[in-house]
């Protein structure tokens, strides 16, 4: 342990404006992204679901929709 | 009446004398050449937008002749790639409204050899006479009289790279109904290492340095974008014609 | 055979317009391309002139590639699409010029402005050739693009909606255009939004591509 | 060579595959991280000259490496899309964007908070700074022009090949960069240059690198996944998918 203790962690040697906001905004950032695709991921199948639900509801399916386009 | 006087002899020896490339590459030449001076109004824009942004820097900051001197090969640089930037909206989108783009690309020819015909015709009449008018500019900004030189020679190898990394840009966007904005976007990062040789070589032209390598490495960045640009412009004014 | 297409099939933003399209087109063929706005006739002509090489399946010119002779296929089609591919600035016969010095096999300037003459004339513009286009009629206009058909050297013409914006007169002049040029054993590919009993009422030599707007073409011919 | 390059851009072979490996990138990745965060902040010895502001660089560095990696990733799809077109790559790339681009400026504003207690200011026109600021630019431009076209395949090619042309510039600009900052005599102070750094001080460095690249991974394959959804959802098993929830594949 480099310091002696918690609270001068927490000040960094008076460091701390510049090292927590630079931690903050760049794991910061990495968080936000993992959440916002998975959260994303989510919706997106969810939506599918309700497609599918609104499609077998009609009588007539498109033939075409089922391809698969690589 | 000549409908249908080909004959199908014609077409399996047409293999062996195609149209030369020189030709379709002199033809379009011409003809952009041509078109650009049947807008005479037009083809003066760049320069008085030059002209305009010079004389508003001194008017911004102060009309003290030693500071000017020393920002002024910055000052010219700058104002003289805006204008390029400007014009270059034009290079394609009126080809592209009225179908001629079209059927450019569809002629025999490699798209890049033609495209390039086109970025020559557009340095020709914007990056040249910027350079060649440059000097008066530089006077009312008092650069020493013993830079004019280097600063020309910049600026005609300068703006034909520009020209050339330009017409990519130009052709990515020229598709999209507001493109204009977004190709500044796209090509003033593209831009910086020809603006920072371009300045920078006038700079110590002043001081009085060596310049022969700066001037071979910008003759360097030119032959490299006449390489890739014109192939790479090719290919984006292909997509942007299916989209 | 001229333009052969092998399992040619396009697709667009995850839709296919047309796939396993298998369709020959063969000298002095008459083809006519029908189908609803949107089903892919523009995408379908755009890929046959060799524009759009985002397609699956091979293209076949004289049963080579289009890939490998993209030079002697391109010195031998003539496209119209919907842009009429003229420069209003530019005089016809200077537009007409442009257009043939690309075309045309190396010769002298001379003889390459004496067919674009002959072509301009071929269309009724005799006597307009020096006058700027943005002058000319619509009609007029909409002949100069047309006066490529008059240069006379390619032998597949892939036309898009050459019918739209021309008078009654203009459309049976096109029509005897078309069909002279098949008799002379050039092939044709159009599109027209025309009733199939409007165009070539006299000719038995059309034959249909149909797009049925559900990613289905049929040919008949 | 072919069966396999077309195996690997089947969209459906790819969220199968995939789906085995991402937790596992996003647990290694998060676990690095953190471990290598802790280490860094609470453990590593303060810098002699700088003190604890030069913990900075467990952030600063990997989201730099990150931001140039991300376009060099983003250069490789563009080629494999350009060239046998095969959309996956198309995709990835796309997914990968926003993420460089939020490196890229996690750097420079890491950069300029580090900026302040080194050399007493938030910008200087370092040329490691000035590049990274070009670079920026340059992604926002991709990302741009690809939401510029109507259509997504029209925006996905522009978008590839302005990448191409950004890769074939981003050497010569911070080529060009550096010559103007020795030209003008600017800061010559590098943040990264230090003469050997010790074992405790690099090692967390290196996990938060080895982290930050795993999550990347997992990031960018986890866009590509909804990226696959987003554009076949009438695709027979994105349907079955939807259907059995989270767990069937």
């Amino acid at each position: 342990m480099a310091f002696d203790s918690l609270a001068d962690f927490w000040a960094m040697n008076g460091y701390a404006v510049y090292v927590w906001p630079a931690f903050a905004v760049v794991l910061g950032s990495l968080v936000a992204f993992a959440l916002a695709s998975v959260v994303e991921q989510r919706r997106l199948l969810r939506h599918v679901a309700a497609l599918e639900r609104r499609e077998a509801r009609r009588p007539g399916r498109t033939a075409a929709a089922d391809e698969e386009v690589s | 009446m000549v409908m249908g006087a080909f004959t199908l002899s014609d077409e399996r020896t047409a293999a062996g004398r195609l149209p030369g490339l020189w030709q379709g590459f002199a033809a379009t030449l011409a003809r952009d050449c041509r078109l650009r001076f049947r807008r005479r109004s037009e083809l003066a824009n760049p320069l008085i937008f030059f002209a305009l942004v010079v004389t508003l820097f001194p008017l911004g900051l102060a009309p003290d002749s030693t500071l000017l001197a020393s920002i002024a090969p910055g000052l010219l640089w700058v104002s003289a790639l805006l204008a390029v930037l400007l014009s270059l909206d034009g290079l394609f989108r009126d080809d592209f409204d009225d179908g001629t783009l079209e059927q450019l690309l569809l002629a025999p020819q490699p798209a890049g050899v033609l495209v390039l015909a086109k970025i020559v015709a557009h340095w020709l009449t914007t990056g040249l006479p910027l350079a060649l008018i440059s000097p008066l500019l530089a006077i009312m900004l008092s650069l020493p009289g013993h830079s004019m030189g280097v600063l020309m020679i910049t600026l005609l190898l300068g703006s034909a790279t520009l020209s050339l990394i330009g017409a990519i840009g130009a052709a990515l966007t020229v598709g999209l109904r507001r493109g204009g904005v977004l190709l500044s976007l796209l090509i003033l990062p593209l831009y910086t290492p020809v603006l920072i040789f371009g300045a920078g070589t006038v700079r110590l032209a002043i001081e009085g340095a060596v310049l022969t390598p700066w001037l071979a490495l910008m003759g360097a960045m030119l032959a490299l974008s006449l390489l890739a640009a014109p192939w790479a412009a090719g290919a984006a004014l292909k997509l942007s014609l299916d989209g | 055979m001229q333009l052969d297409t092998r399992k040619l099939g396009c697709e667009r933003d995850e839709r296919w317009l047309f796939h396993d399209l298998d369709w020959q087109i063969g000298p002095g063929e008459l083809w006519r391309v029908e189908g609803p706005n949107g089903a892919g006739k523009t995408t379908l002509l755009r890929i046959l002139s060799g524009q759009m090489a985002d397609y699956t399946g091979t293209l076949l010119w004289h049963g080579e590639p289009l890939s490998h002779c993209r030079e002697t296929f391109m010195a031998s089609m003539l496209y119209i699409g919907h842009r009429p591919g003229v420069k209003k600035a530019l005089t016809p016969l200077e537009n007409l010029d442009w257009y043939q010095a690309m075309r045309a096999t190396k010769g002298r300037a001379r003889t390459r402005r004496d067919t674009c003459f002959q072509a301009l004339e071929a269309v009724g513009l005799a006597g307009f050739e020096d006058t700027p286009v943005a002058h000319l009629s619509a009609g007029q206009q909409r002949r100069v693009a047309l006066a490529r058909l008059a240069l006379g050297h390619q032998s597949l013409w892939v036309l898009d909606e050459p019918f739209t914006a021309i008078d009654r007169e203009g459309v049976r002049q096109l029509e005897t255009w078309m069909m002279t040029h098949c008799q002379a054993g050039g092939s044709v590919i159009v599109t027209s939004h025309h009733d199939s009993g409007e165009l070539f009422p006299s000719s038995d030599v059309l034959k249909n591509l149909r797009f049925d707007g559900h990613g289905g073409v049929h040919i008949e011919r | 060579m072919w069966p396999i390059i077309h195996k690997l851009g089947s969209p459906k072979w790819f969220y199968t595959m995939s789906g085995r490996w991402l937790p596992f990138l996003w647990g290694s990745g998060a676990l690095l991280i953190i471990a290598g965060s802790v280490w860094g902040l609470a453990f590593a010895p303060p810098d002699y000259q700088q003190g604890d502001s030069f913990r900075i660089i467990y952030v600063h560095v990997p989201a730099a490496i990150l931001a140039q990696s991300c376009f060099a990733m983003m250069a490789v799809c563009s080629v494999i899309f350009l060239v046998w077109r095969i959309k996956l790559a198309d995709m990835a790339a796309g997914a990968a964007a926003p993420f460089g681009a939020a490196m890229t400026f996690s750097a420079l504003f890491s950069g300029a908070l580090w900026g302040v207690p080194t050399w007493g200011t938030w910008w200087v026109w370092d040329a490691r700074l000035t590049s990274m600021l070009l670079m920026l630019f340059i992604y926002l431009g991709i990302m741009a022009l690809r939401g510029a076209f109507a259509s997504r395949d029209g925006g996905a090619r522009a978008a590839a090949i302005l990448t191409l042309v950004g890769v074939i510039n981003l050497p010569i600009i911070k080529y060009s960069v550096v010559w103007w900052n020795t030209l003008h005599q600017g800061a010559t102070f590098s943040i990264t240059e230090k003469p050997a750094m010790p074992a405790s001080m690099w090692l967390p460095l290196l996990l938060m690198v080895l982290g930050f690249y795993l999550l990347f991974a997992a990031v960018t394959i986890a866009r590509t996944r909804n990226e696959i959804i987003r554009r076949q959802p009438s695709a027979r098993w994105v349907r079955a998918l939807a259907q059995g929830g989270r767990n069937g594949l």
